[in-house]
Order: structure tokens, then C-alpha cells, then sequence
């Protein structure tokens, strides 16, 4: 039996005024179990602390009731007060009697009845309430950052120059993400190669970064501290340690039918290739679809004159398995598919191109060497439609476009017309765009610059169409500010495609049981207070990963995610939650149903001898990691035997207050 | 002397009877026959010869009060259970069941006398009814039991139109004052009709030799118990349709404003039966198996003048959801003494 | 014909034992018994063999390969044990017997046949043989309720097939439950409260289950806070009957042995027909038992569910 | 409760931690009113009720039971309230089969931002169960004084 200490708060007149803090306290005194109860104005201040200390000891309370406001605002102030007279932080109860009860009762009898049964419903649970005592567990001091982007690869740089160690996990065969395919960058217009590969490279070079480049995560179990991943390192054909990136095979190779994903399939490339010349390991890579002696076994031509006989295309996929403290994710964006947007002849006309394809011919490692000319017929374009909001802000089809704004088309869009006002004046540009959003850094000003120092054509208002007529692209669009039609026979267009999240990222966010909108970016654990965590422990974010966002915020999302990363890391082992599940495991079926539940993977299941009314004999059981455990409950409920319960909130807790409530 | 009732007046009969005292009857509810309740609107059912549960339940009801503990704050008013005042008539009970009652009797009206049981035996008459068309289950002929004279404090036997009462004790004498008098051979064809079919019975000649009270051990050891109980699922089927079986169980009901101490029918099959703090004494089915009919083939007799606890009413051979039961022990466990 | 086989099987491996029935005293006594090659002969296979041995499996014992025979909805109770890891799908070699639908002598007595001493089937009649004269019955009308709701003839897990299966689900099986949900709440409750009244907690509906398969039910286990052993309040017999439809909902499948072994006759496969019907309906068509390793309903969700809230006609759509 | 006064239904609200609590303190420092016959219990997760809490309540004399969890999506364990959705309708619909009145329960995703939705929430909930009335169905007699 419990001897119970009730401590009712007056909150000074917060609760006195609608409850009779004196009828509660005394009420309570006939409970079961209550040795004591009192009242106070202040029960969270020092001398209010000092009453409940002087209680525990002097009556040899077990645990205390305190009736004051939410346990949201003062539970960790009164257990410490518990712990302090030396009681278990777990047995003290909280009756919520302020929010919940005196502030939304003006009735002092109706106030105080409730704030009656309140306190014996915290008594009631009270009694079935267990000292729990915290586990802790041991910090792997390995950061593992999925994604070789300017988000991956600023959190690896600031983790490395902390001291710890990382992982960069990319799955293409270089990393630098999609910032190395961007020409120049805005508001201030720098080459964005100039500025990433310098940072590219320091990674290399970093003795604490290690670079797994053309890898993906493969699984991963454990949890915060204790992650093991297997990442899967797949078969490039060429071995990474011989090849000195000389590029001889890559233009020896007879086959020209594969298309250049950095170049945005605007070129051809061979089945052997390096991704660009700043290529992070500059090491080639084998396309198993287009070469011929992996397809047909015959050629082998680079194999031949590869002087460092670094070609091997008896190479298989290989595992690595690894143990992380932390993991970051830093997956990154993909611009959505246009062809579903055929309103705008993006199927029908080469000529018309996404900004990331434009970006790419604008730049003069691309596939028309800077050379603003048409895909189409090469010829130089003099009339250029840029079309803003093609599938972001889109709600009325989900299938089509996204409802969100992707943030950065409306800078990117203005950054292309101005660089090509710039370098050609004769080219004719206009804008069609909704609203110009430029809530950024001198953003505001680039865009006036745009409009008043380049001439660009903005025009409020959407395109309805664009068709193919001869030549020319014929833009039909609306003019809201002059209320008009506009007709624009145009050379180009160019459509600002909102961007979404990697579509590798759905999967890793089940591997990672970290959890995602709708739009498939992850969640952080809080929107405001917590950007950079996912609210599965030991996982953070970084980058687009998290939501649409420009290089800046990248990289400062970066360094924080960093910074989190490393106070992690440098604890030698966390405090685990105290509240977690466990097996009973006379009772456990070792079924497995809670383990589908369970969204950590904190349940296993072992083989134990069992010596119970019902069995004896070796049993499969259930066994919840502590460490992993969140406490959420969803396994004690699809547990038919109830053999599944949690600590600090048990079935029997539950149910009494219960009873009490109802009693 | 006799007494006759033409059966158009019967539920006449029955209404008289229900005026003053409660009556108890074979009744048809949601398309089963029990003992329960009999008024106007009831479905009597007395061609049904073996109802679902026996008629034990009106002595030794499944759910009892005993005590309540009022909780006021602190303070605990205790209240025991009030034992019943009333007369009741328990109507249409087969032989069978009605020598379950001199079994009851023998548990609960031992000392210490069992108050609440004393009480209802002592306030209920029990008319019994012989059993017209026995069934392959029955095998109460092998326990002495004439299906042809079944015991009470009246025995009715029905022919096609007429329901005679034989009285055995004044209680019983006292039901049947009003009605005509009749002869005793009046039901003697009705008697041989019985007799007749139950020298047919498939059971029964069943073999009890070898569960006297000194056998307990050899019966207890022997290695086909394991054999005999796979099959069972350890439900209480077979123990709450029973006649005989008396264990109960005692519970408490934490009400909020207090305790209510009740007791239930147990069983020995389930698998918490007598489940003590160091765990249970039966761990596997085997043993909770071979306990029900150690019990009522060899302990219960060993200690009542050798008088088996089981009545032959052949209401587990039909309900076993296994088809699992005590003809099977006897007939596995039993011939084999004679070889 | 079965025997046979099982004899060819011993002499590939003497130590195998077999899960069958074996005749009783009654007519329609078929008892589940385990095997060994000294007692195969009294094994039998025939029209009485309503009980799922599935569940019989769990309190055998398994050191040796064990030659189970299982009909057609034995097999998704058989695959739904293995799903939750209660059985090892290596330890058994399971047997498919054929079944045409199985008869019910609770059925046969409750049309008033009594004193009944052997019953012989010809065709689509049984003849029966009682104390009181000889008569007969169509076979279709004394079926288990179970297989007038049949799954079809097709073995969901065996390692060979014996005899041939057929049908016999007769009409819509959710008929019965559509008809409660057309009712109002209050006859529904009328309903329930009859039926529901009638039980003695005698747990034969839970201890046959293959879906009440716990090692310890709450029912049974003083610390859970249901404990209990007899309904003392009409609250305690509808608790037991919920509860026990919940834990078994999306592992139910259906295979009515429930209904066929409560000594009270109470339906109670319309409670996990019900959640059954609504699962399909909400989550999209699901057979417990269908095959090994499946996911059920409970332990899966879409973001788009539909609410707990929504208005449905007695639960229905 | 004392027995002379007129009878009002009593409503136990099982409340997320994370989402739904906290909605309900919001409830509270607006000081927006809803009945007293309202109390609250404070699940980890709305995954954490288990149907037996609810049966619990109703045999103890409860008049209605509601579940308050994070929006979908919202869960800050991530899919405890996507089970809880699925456990409470086949729970809801199987009472709701059995004969009691499906007013008597509810689920409402109420965000820590939502203290009005809170308070409007309680306000038709209590509504709706004193329209009903008394539970008599899944009473318990012993439990009641």
C-alpha cells in the first residue's frame, strides 16, 4: 500500500478562484492510501518545493499527487522536487485541475467537484505507479550523411571539423548533387561550380570524410547511438583505387545512345563515362545498360587501352556494413516531370526546356557550350517565354503538380532572364508569372534589377497555352493587370517545374522509420522549435530533404543539422526514455503482431526458457530495446494477451483512473 | 394415492403454482432449453429430455453474492448476502438431476452446512419428470438411476393427454392437494414403455470396475490419461452442464464504492483452477483432465460410501466440443481391470 | 484410401506421427487424436470431422514430423497460426483431405430425431437408425453452419491432396449480418442481449479458437483487469464477447468452429463476420489466412482511412 | 455526483500527449468553456487506448467515451494515430453492430494549436451523449450507487 501525499496548488487566484483548493485537499484526505494532504498559493515555488520535501520525508510518502496546472508545465519541476527528498521521479502524479479544470469553470461547487475527482483519478493511478529507472546506452562516434549534395556534404565538413567521423553516402558516382549543375547562382550571380567544388574537394581530402560514392542505404537497424547500416556499394566496373579519371576510355567507347544525366539527357554520352570534369571521385563509371560487353559480351574496348587496368566488369554489387551514432538525411530534390504538362507543348516542342535544362545550356560546360541556341535547330532564339508556377502552388490536381511553393523558381526565373538580357539584349523575354515571391536577402532588388535595369517582360498572369506553329511556339497567356489577352510567338520557352523530394526518399524514410508529409518530405520533430530533427531519435535533417529551399538556407540548415549532430555525438551514452514498453513474457505469444506495429523496430524476439502455469518449455518472446523505445503504446494494444504494457502509463494505471473518473 | 391432471390444464396448473411461489421449468429461451423462470408468456418445454445446463443452477446458482464491502471513505460497512426466504417450485427435472441433488446435498449440506445451498433446498420443491423417450446418451442406468421412477418431492410421469403426480414428501403432497385421484396402475404401461428402451440404451452396461476407492493409485498412475485428454481443449463445458459438478470459485468485484465478494462456478479443466501464489498444482491438461474424473469416479465415491459423482445424464457426450468425455475414461480405463 | 497413404508415408520415416480423428461412442463423436504407427489404424476420416485440428496442434507436442490432415478451411487457420509464429510450417506435412461439407448432430437432434444410434449416408440422404425406429434426412439440411458459409474447396497450405472438396457455401454468408445491421440499435441490442444472455463462459468458444491462441488470456490473467470466470453482470457477458471479437479481428478466418462447439447455440461468427465484412469493406478485401506472412488489417494503415466517426447503418456502409 | 441535481452525462476524453493534451491546456488558457462533466486522461498516443479503457468506462458508468490524437500525419510517434484510426473504427462499428448508440463514442484529431476545436469538440460531444441520454446498455449495475 501507497502512502500518498496530496499537494493541491492555488496557483495564487488561478485555480483558487474557481476551485475550493481547501474542500480538494480535504476531500482527499479520505482516500485510500492519502497520509496527507494540504493546500498551498504557490506549490512550483521554493518554499511550496520545501513543503513537499518536508512531507515526504517527515510522513515516509511513496509518492505524490500534486494538483496545480499541467503536467506539460511543471512535472519535470516536481519530480525533481521528488527526487530531491529521495523519492522515484516516476512516482509523482499530476492533476491537472488549472487548464483543464478552474480556467474553463466559472461554477466554484462544479470546479471543485471536478478538481475532486481529478485528484483521486491521479491518486487512483498513483497507487499503481512504479519507480522506473532510465537505461542508458552508448554512443557510436560515426555520423553517416545519406545524400553527397551542398547539404550533405556542409553537415559532413562541419561534423568532420569537429573530430568526428562520416560517412557520405551518394548515390550517383559523384557528388555535388544538383548545385554542380547549376550555372550561376542568385542573388550575386557567382558560378556555382566556383563556389562548390573548392568545398567538394575539402570533403575528399577531409581525413575524418570518407566518400561512398554510387551507394545507397541498404538497411538499417538499431537506433540513436547504436545505428547499423548496410549500404550497398554498387558495381561501377571500374576499380575506384586504379582509375586516375584520364578519360581515355570514355571516348574510345563505341556506344553514343546513353543520355547525360548531368547534362539533363540533353546530349548523348558512352556507356563509359565521367559525370563532369570536377567529378568527386574523378573516376569513371560503366552504364550496364549501354555497354556492349555487358549487354552482348563482346567489345571491351576500354578495357584495352586503359593503361591502368582499372576496367573490370566482373565487379558485383558490394555490401558495407558499418555502425553510425547519427544519421543525416540530405536527399535532396528532383524537378518534377513535365511531360505531364503538355499544356505548354513540353512533349510536342524540343524547344521547349525546363529551367534546369536551361540552366544547363546556359552553362559553358554544357552541352551547347554556353551557346544560347534552340535544342531544335541550334539556331539562336530572339523571343523567350518563361513560365513561373509550372506544378508548385498546384491544388486543384494532385496528380499533376504539388500545393506547395517550391521557393526558388521565382529567384532562379529571374536570375535566367537577367543572365540573358545580359549576354544577348536582342533576345526579347517576358515572365509569366503569379506573384513574384523575393522574401530573401537583396532578393527583392535582383528581381527590380530584372525588371528596370534588364527590360524583362513580367507579366502577371498564367499561360494558357502553348502550341507548335512552324518554327515558332505560340504562347497564349493573360495579361491580369491590363486585363487582356496576350499572344507571344515565341522561340523558346522555358517552364519553371516546381521540385520535389528525391523519390529515393520514401523508402528511406520507411528504412529510417522517420516519418514524412504527404509531399514526401520529412518532418521535423518541431516545426519551429526543432527544424532539423526528425522526430525519430538520432536522425536529422538537412536540405531540401526537409522542404524547398534556396543554397543559403541549405547550407545554414546544414550547419545546424551539424551542430546537433555533434552534441550527440560527443555524449558518451544518452539517457533512455523510462517510459517504454515491455513484455510480459509469461503471457507473450511471440506472435510478432507488435512488432508490425512497433514504428522504431525496438521489438525483437528471442528464445527463452519459460516456466509459467501455462507453459514450460522455450518460447519465442517479445523483447523491447529500451533504448529504441519511445513509449507510444501501439504494441500494448494489438498484444491480444495484454502481455505488452507501458511502464508509466499500464493498462492497470490506466483503468484505475478510470474507475475513478467514472466512480 | 395418486393424483392425475389432464395436460390441456396444465399451464393452468402452472399458473396456480406461479401465483404464489416462483416456478422453474424447462423453458425455451433464444432456442435453447434451460431451467429458468416459467411465467404465462414462457415456451414450455418438457418433451426436451436433456436440457443445456442442469437444474443444479437453481440450488447452486452460476453467479452468487456472498458479502459486499461498502466502501465510505476510509470506513468499511460489511454486508453479507441475504440467504432466500421465498418457496420456489422446481418443475420438470429428470431422474438424473434429481439424484444430482443427493450429491449436492452431500457437499454442501456437510458441516460446515453451506448456507446459501441449505437455504434454496430448503425453500424449493422439486418435481421431477420421467424421462418418456431416453436418449443414446443416457446412461444413468449404470448409476442405479430409473429413469421410469425418477425421485423429488413429486414425480410426474405424462402419458398423451394426462400428467400423474406421485408425492414423496409433504412439500410435494402439498402441489398436487387440489387435484383427482388416481390409481397407481395407471402408469405402469408408461413405466414398462421406459423401462424397455432403457435395456436398449447403447451405455448401458458400461464397466465401473476398477474405479473403487482403492484402486486410487493405480488409477491415478495410469499412463493412459495422457493419451485420453490430447483431445481436450480445457474449456468448462463439460463441468458447467454437469449436474454434478460443485466447485466455485470466489471473487471480488472492486465496484468503485466497494467490494462485492461473489462466487462462480469453477472448473478444473480451466487452467487457473485453484491457482495458488506459487502457481497452479495441475500444470498441463493431463492432470486437470484425469482430476475431473479421478474426482467423480474415484475420490467422490472413496469418500461417500462409494456413490460415483456422475449421473449418466449424458449431457457432456453431446456437448464436448471434442467428443471427449467420461464414457470414454470409463470404457479406456475400466474393462481393462477385468482382463 | 487416406490410411493408405499414411502407411506409405511411415515407410519412408517410421517416427512420424499423424493428427487425425478417431471414432467415439455416439455416432458423431470424432475425437482429435495424435498417431503413432502402432495406433494409425483407428484413424478416420469422414463426414463427422467437423473439428479444425489446427488449434489441436498448438498442445502437441513437435519433436517428431508430424502428418497432419487438414479440409480446406482448416488450411487458412493452419496458415494464420504460422503467420503468428505459434506453428513451424517445416514441422508438419500437411495432408488435404477432401471435404464435401460436414454434418452437424446437433442439427440432426434439434429436428426432433432422438435416440439416434447410427447414421449412414447414401448419396445426398442419411439414413439413421434410432431407438425409436429407422428415417431419414437430406444431407444438405443437418450441414455445420460453417460450411453453409464455405471459403471454397481450394487447400490454402498442403503438401498433397487427398479426395475431392466441393463448395457448399450456400447464398450470401453476410446475409445474417446485413439483416442486423438493417435493424435499429435498440433491436440489435435486443438481439445481442439474447443471445448473449445465454452464455455460461464455459470459454469453449475461446479454448477452440485458432485465433484465441494465447498462451495466457486475459480473461484467465489476474493482473490484466478483465479477469473474470462467470458473467455476474449482463456488462461481463457482452465484455468477453467483444473483446474476444476484437483480438481475434483481422486474424479470424472465420472458420466458425465458435458457433459450432457453444453448448448455448449462440452465433457467435456473426461478431467476426461483422468485423470481417466491415475490414473488406474499409480496408480492402482480406482473408486472414490466405497465405503465410500477411499483414493483417489491424497492423497496417493508409493515410487515406476513413474515419472512426463516419455514420454506417448498424456499423455497415 | 450528487443525486439530487438533474442528470448530466458523464464523458471520459482519452488525450494524445503530444497533440491533443496540449490542445486541451490551449482549451484552458483561452478559458474556453465546455461542461465539468468532461475529464481528461493523458495517453502517450492515441495508439495507446486500448479498447478495453473504453468497455472500462462504459461499465463504470461512463456516458460517452471520446479519443483525441494528432492529426493524421501530425503523430509525433508517426503512425500511432493511422492505428488507432483503423483499431476505433472496427471497434466503433462492432458497438455500434452490437446495439449501443454510436454518438457514445468519438474521435476527434485535435492539434496542440486547436484549443477552440477542443472546447467546440467537448461542447457537441457532451450535446450529443445528453441527447442520448443515459448509458444503460453497457452499464454495469454493481457499479452504480
Amino acid at each position: 500500500m501507497q502512502k500518498i501525499g496530496v499537494f493541491v496548488c492555488w496557483c495564487g487566484s488561478n485555480i483558487a478562484a474557481t476551485v475550493d483548493v481547501k474542500a480538494v485537499a480535504e476531500a482527499l484526505k479520505s482516500e485510500a492510501g492519502v497520509v496527507f494532504s494540504t493546500d498551498y498559493q504557490y506549490m512550483c515555488s521554493e518554499n511550496g518545493q520545501a513543503m513537499i520535501r518536508q512531507a515526504i520525508r517527515e510522513h515516509g510518502l511513496t509518492g505524490i499527487v500534486v494538483c496545480s496546472c499541467s503536467p506539460r508545465m511543471h512535472e519535470a519541476t516536481f519530480r525533481k522536487t521528488a527526487v530531491s527528498a529521495g523519492l522515484n521521479p516516476y512516482m509523482v502524479e499530476i492533476a491537472n485541475i488549472r487548464e483543464q479544470c478552474s480556467w474553463i469553470h466559472k461554477d466554484m461547487a462544479e470546479g471543485t467537484e471536478k478538481a475532486i475527482v481529478l485528484a483521486r483519478a491521479a491518486v487512483a493511478k498513483l497507487h499503481k505507479n512504479a519507480p522506473l529507472t532510465a537505461g542508458t546506452s552508448p554512443v557510436t562516434k560515426r555520423a553517416l550523411v545519406i545524400g553527397g549534395g551542398i547539404a550533405g556534404i556542409q553537415t559532413a565538413l562541419d561534423v568532420a571539423d569537429a573530430g568526428f567521423e562520416v560517412d557520405i553516402v551518394e548515390k550517383a558516382p559523384t557528388i555535388g548533387g544538383r548545385m554542380a549543375q547549376l550555372d550561376k547562382t542568385f542573388p550575386t550571380l557567382d558560378c556555382s561550380a566556383c563556389i562548390l567544388t573548392p568545398k567538394m574537394v575539402e570533403a575528399a581530402q577531409h581525413e575524418k570524410i570518407n566518400i561512398i560514392s554510387y551507394a545507397e542505404l541498404d538497411s538499417l537497424s538499431g537506433f540513436v547511438g547504436n545505428f547499423t547500416a548496410t549500404i550497398r556499394k554498387k558495381a561501377r566496373y571500374i576499380d575506384e583505387d586504379k582509375c586516375t579519371g584520364c578519360g581515355v576510355c570514355t571516348e574510345k567507347c563505341p556506344s553514343r545512345k546513353g543520355l547525360d544525366d548531368f547534362n539533363m539527357k540533353l546530349n548523348k554520352r558512352g556507356a563509359v563515362y565521367i559525370p563532369f570534369a570536377q567529378a568527386i571521385p574523378n573516376v569513371a563509371v560503366i552504364d550496364p545498360e549501354q555497354c556492349l560487353k555487358l549487354r552482348t559480351g563482346k567489345c571491351g574496348l576500354c578495357q584495352k587501352v586503359c593503361s591502368a587496368k582499372a576496367v573490370n566488369f566482373e565487379q558485383k554489387d558490394e555490401l558495407i556494413e558499418r555502425q553510425y551514432g547519427a544519421i543525416v538525411v540530405a536527399t535532396g530534390f528532383k524537378p518534377i516531370d513535365a511531360s505531364a504538362f503538355n499544356e505548354y507543348a513540353y512533349n510536342d516542342s524540343p524547344d521547349v526546356v525546363t529551367s534546369l535544362e536551361f540552366e544547363r545550356i546556359m552553362n559553358a560546360a554544357g552541352p551547347t557550350k554556353g551557346q544560347l541556341v534552340r535544342p531544335s535547330d541550334r539556331e539562336h532564339p530572339h523571343e523567350i517565354v518563361f513560365i513561373q508556377c509550372v506544378g508548385s502552388r498546384c491544388t486543384e490536381d494532385a496528380e499533376k503538380g504539388k500545393p506547395y511553393c517550391s521557393k526558388i523558381c521565382c529567384m532562379y526565373t529571374a536570375k535566367h532572364a537577367m543572365l540573358v538580357r545580359e549576354k544577348y539584349p536582342d533576345v526579347n523575354v517576358h515572365v509569366f508569372y503569379i506573384d513574384a515571391r523575393t522574401p530573401g536577402k537583396n532578393f527583392d532588388e535582383f528581381y527590380r534589377r530584372a525588371v528596370e535595369q534588364y527590360g524583362v517582360d513580367y507579366i502577371k498572369g498564367m499561360v494558357g497555352k502553348v502550341s507548335v506553329e512552324g518554327k515558332k511556339l505560340h504562347v497564349q497567356g493573360s495579361d491580369l493587370l491590363n486585363g487582356e489577352q496576350v499572344h507571344i510567338n515565341a522561340d523558346m520557352v522555358v517552364l519553371a517545374t516546381a521540385i520535389e523530394p528525391d523519390p529515393t526518399a520514401r523508402a528511406l524514410g520507411t528504412m529510417l522509420t522517420a516519418s514524412m508529409d504527404t509531399n514526401d518530405f520529412f518532418t521535423e520533430a518541431h516545426p519551429k522549435l526543432r527544424p532539423v530533427e526528425s522526430p525519430t531519435a538520432g536522425v536529422f535533417l538537412s536540405g531540401v530533404a526537409q522542404g524547398p529551399k534556396d543554397i543559403p538556407e541549405t547550407v545554414a540548415q546544414a550547419g545546424a543539422a551539424a551542430a546537433k549532430v555533434i552534441g550527440l555525438l560527443c555524449k558518451n551514452e544518452l539517457t533512455c526514455n523510462a517510459c517504454v514498453a515491455h513484455a510480459n513474457e509469461a503471457a507473450c505469444n511471440g506472435c510478432s503482431q507488435c512488432e508490425r506495429v512497433c514504428p522504431y523496430g525496438a521489438i525483437s524476439y528471442e528464445e527463452r526458457e519459460i516456466r509459467s502455469p501455462e507453459f514450460r518449455g522455450v518460447r519465442r518472446i517479445a523483447v523491447v530495446n529500451e533504448a529504441v523505445c519511445q513509449g507510444c503504446g501501439a504494441c500494448t494494444v494489438t498484444c491480444p494477451s495484454a502481455a505488452m504494457d507501458l511502464k508509466g502509463f499500464t493498462n492497470s494505471q490506466i483503468m484505475s483512473e478510470v474507475d475513478a473518473i467514472c466512480r | 394415492m395418486m393424483k392425475k391432471l389432464p395436460l390441456e390444464q396444465l399451464p393452468a396448473f402452472l399458473k396456480g403454482i406461479s401465483e404464489t411461489k416462483t416456478l422453474v421449468a424447462p423453458v425455451e429461451k433464444g432456442g435453447q432449453v434451460n431451467f429458468d423462470l416459467w411465467t404465462e408468456d414462457s415456451t414450455l418445454r418438457l418433451d426436451v429430455l436433456k436440457t443445456v445446463k442442469s437444474a443444479k443452477g437453481a440450488f447452486f446458482p452460476q453467479v452468487e453474492d456472498i458479502v459486499h464491502f461498502q466502501m465510505q471513505g476510509k470506513n468499511i460497512d460489511i454486508h453479507p448476502a441475504e440467504v432466500l426466504t421465498e418457496d420456489f417450485v422446481l418443475f420438470g427435472v429428470r431422474a438424473c438431476d434429481a439424484r444430482s441433488f443427493e450429491l449436492l446435498d452431500r457437499v454442501f449440506l456437510s458441516d460446515p452446512t453451506d448456507p446459501f445451498y441449505a437455504a434454496r433446498r430448503a425453500h424449493g420443491t422439486v418435481v421431477t419428470l420421467a424421462c418418456n423417450r431416453p436418449e443414446e446418451t443416457c446412461f444413468c442406468t449404470n448409476f442405479g438411476i430409473d429413469g421410469a421412477d425418477p425421485a423429488g418431492d413429486l414425480s410426474a410421469w405424462m402419458t398423451e393427454d394426462t400428467l400423474y403426480f406421485q408425492a414423496n414428501t409433504e412439500k410435494g403432497a402439498a402441489l398436487v392437494a387440489g387435484l383427482a385421484d388416481c390409481d397407481d396402475g395407471e402408469i405402469t404401461e408408461t413405466q414398462n414403455s421406459i423401462r424397455e428402451i432403457l435395456n436398449k440404451l447403447p451405455l448401458s452396461n458400461l464397466n465401473l470396475t476398477g474405479f473403487e476407492g482403492d484402486h486410487l493409485k493405480e488409477r491415478f498412475d495410469d499412463p493412459r490419461w495422457e493419451e485420453l485428454s490430447r483431445g481436450c481443449l480445457g474449456c468448462g463445458t463439460c463441468t458447467f452442464v454437469c449436474p454434478t459438478c460443485q466447485c466455485y470459485d470466489v471473487k471480488d468485484f472492486d465496484s468503485g464504492n466497494g467490494i462485492r465478494r461473489f462466487r462462480c462456478w469453477d472448473s478444473c479443466m480451466f487452467s487457473d483452477f485453484t491457482l495458488m501464489a506459487h502457481g497452479t498444482n495441475r500444470p498441463t491438461q493431463k492432470e486437470r483432465f484425469r482430476q475431473r474424473f479421478m474426482h467423480k469416479l474415484v475420490y467422490f465415491p472413496s469418500n461417500n460410501d462409494g456413490i460415483y459423482s456422475c449421473v449418466g445424464c449424458g449431457r457432456c457426450l453431446e456437448k464436448c466440443p471434442q467428443s471427449n468425455h467420461i464414457v470414454n475414461v470409463i470404457k479406456t480405463l475400466g474393462v481393462k481391470e477385468d482382463a | 484410401m487416406i490410411v493408405n497413404r499414411l502407411q506409405e508415408l511411415l515407410q519412408d520415416d517410421e517416427n512420424l506421427q499423424f493428427v487425425g480423428w478417431e471414432k467415439g461412442e455416439t455416432p458423431f463423436d470424432r475425437t482429435p487424436k495424435t498417431f503413432t504407427a502402432e495406433t494409425l489404424g483407428n484413424l478416420c476420416y469422414d463426414s463427422f470431422c467437423g473439428s479444425n485440428l489446427s488449434k489441436y496442434l498448438l498442445s502437441q507436442k513437435t519433436d517428431k514430423k508430424t502428418v497432419v490432415l487438414l479440409k480446406p478451411c482448416d488450411s487458412y487457420s493452419f496458415n494464420q497460426l504460422c503467420t503468428e509464429r505459434r506453428l513451424n510450417r517445416d514441422a508438419y506435412h500437411v495432408i488435404g483431405v477432401g471435404c464435401k461439407g460436414k454434418i452437424d448432430g446437433e442439427k440432426i437432434r434439434k429436428t426432433g430425431i432422438k435416440g439416434i444410434l447410427s447414421v449412414r449416408e447414401e448419396g445426398e440422404t442419411l439414413k439413421i437408425e434410432t431407438l425409436y425406429g429407422t428415417t431419414e434426412i437430406p444431407r444438405k439440411d443437418v450441414l455445420l453452419d460453417k460450411c453453409l458459409a464455405c471459403k471454397g474447396k481450394e487447400h490454402k497450405c498442403a503438401d498433397e491432396v487427398l479426395g475431392e472438396s466441393e463448395d457448399t457455401c450456400v447464398g450470401d454468408k453476410y446475409e445474417t449480418v446485413a439483416k442486423l445491421e438493417a435493424m435499429t440499435p435498440d433491436e440489435r441490442f435486443a438481439f445481442w442481449r439474447e443471445e448473449l444472455s445465454k452464455c455460461i463462459r464455459c470459454n469453449a468458444c475461446r479454448n477452440a479458437c485458432p485465433a484465441c491462441s494465447c498462451i495466457k488470456c486475459v480473461f484467465d490473467n489476474p493482473n490484466s483487469g478483465v479477469q473474470n470466470k462467470a458473467a455476474a453482470d449482463d456488462f461481463e457477458e457482452n465484455l468477453f464477447h467483444i473483446i474476444r471479437a476484437y483480438h481475434v479481428a483481422g486474424r479470424c478466418t472465420d472458420c466458425g468452429e465458435c458457433s459450432r462447439v457453444c453448448p448455448q447455440g449462440i452465433p457467435l461468427h456473426l461478431l467476426n463476420r461483422k468485423i470481417i465484412r466491415d475490414v473488406n469493406e474499409f480496408y480492402g478485401d482480406y482473408q486472414a489466412g490466405d497465405a503465410i506472412g500477411q499483414r493483417h488489417p489491424l497492423t497496417d494503415f493508409t493515410f487515406e482511412d476513413s474515419e472512426p466517426n463516419a455514420e454506417r447503418k448498424g456499423g455497415g456502409k | 455526483m450528487s443525486m439530487n441535481r438533474e442528470w448530466t452525462p458523464n464523458i471520459v476524453a482519452f488525450c494524445c500527449n503530444w497533440c491533443s493534451y496540449a490542445g486541451a491546456d490551449l482549451a484552458g488558457s483561452g478559458r474556453m468553456n465546455y461542461p465539468a462533466n468532461v475529464k481528461i486522461i493523458r495517453i502517450p498516443c492515441s495508439c495507446r487506448l486500448n479498447p478495453m479503457f473504453i468497455l472500462r468506462a462504459f461499465q463504470r458508468g461512463a456516458d460517452g467515451v471520446i479519443l483525441c490524437g494528432c492529426h493524421p500525419g501530425d503523430c509525433h510517434y508517426s503512425t500511432g494515430n493511422y492505428y488507432a484510426r483503423r483499431r476505433m473504427t472496427v471497434l466503433f462499428s462492432l458497438l455500434d453492430y452490437m446495439g449501443i448508440e454510436r454518438g457514445r463514442t468519438r474521435v476527434e484529431w485535435v492539434s496542440a494549436a486547436e484549443g477552440a476545436k477542443f472546447a467546440a469538440t467537448m461542447n457537441d460531444f457532451v450535446k450529443t451523449v445528453t441527447e442520448l441520454g443515459e448509458n444503460k446498455k453497457l452499464g454495469d449495475l454493481r457499479c452504480k450507487k
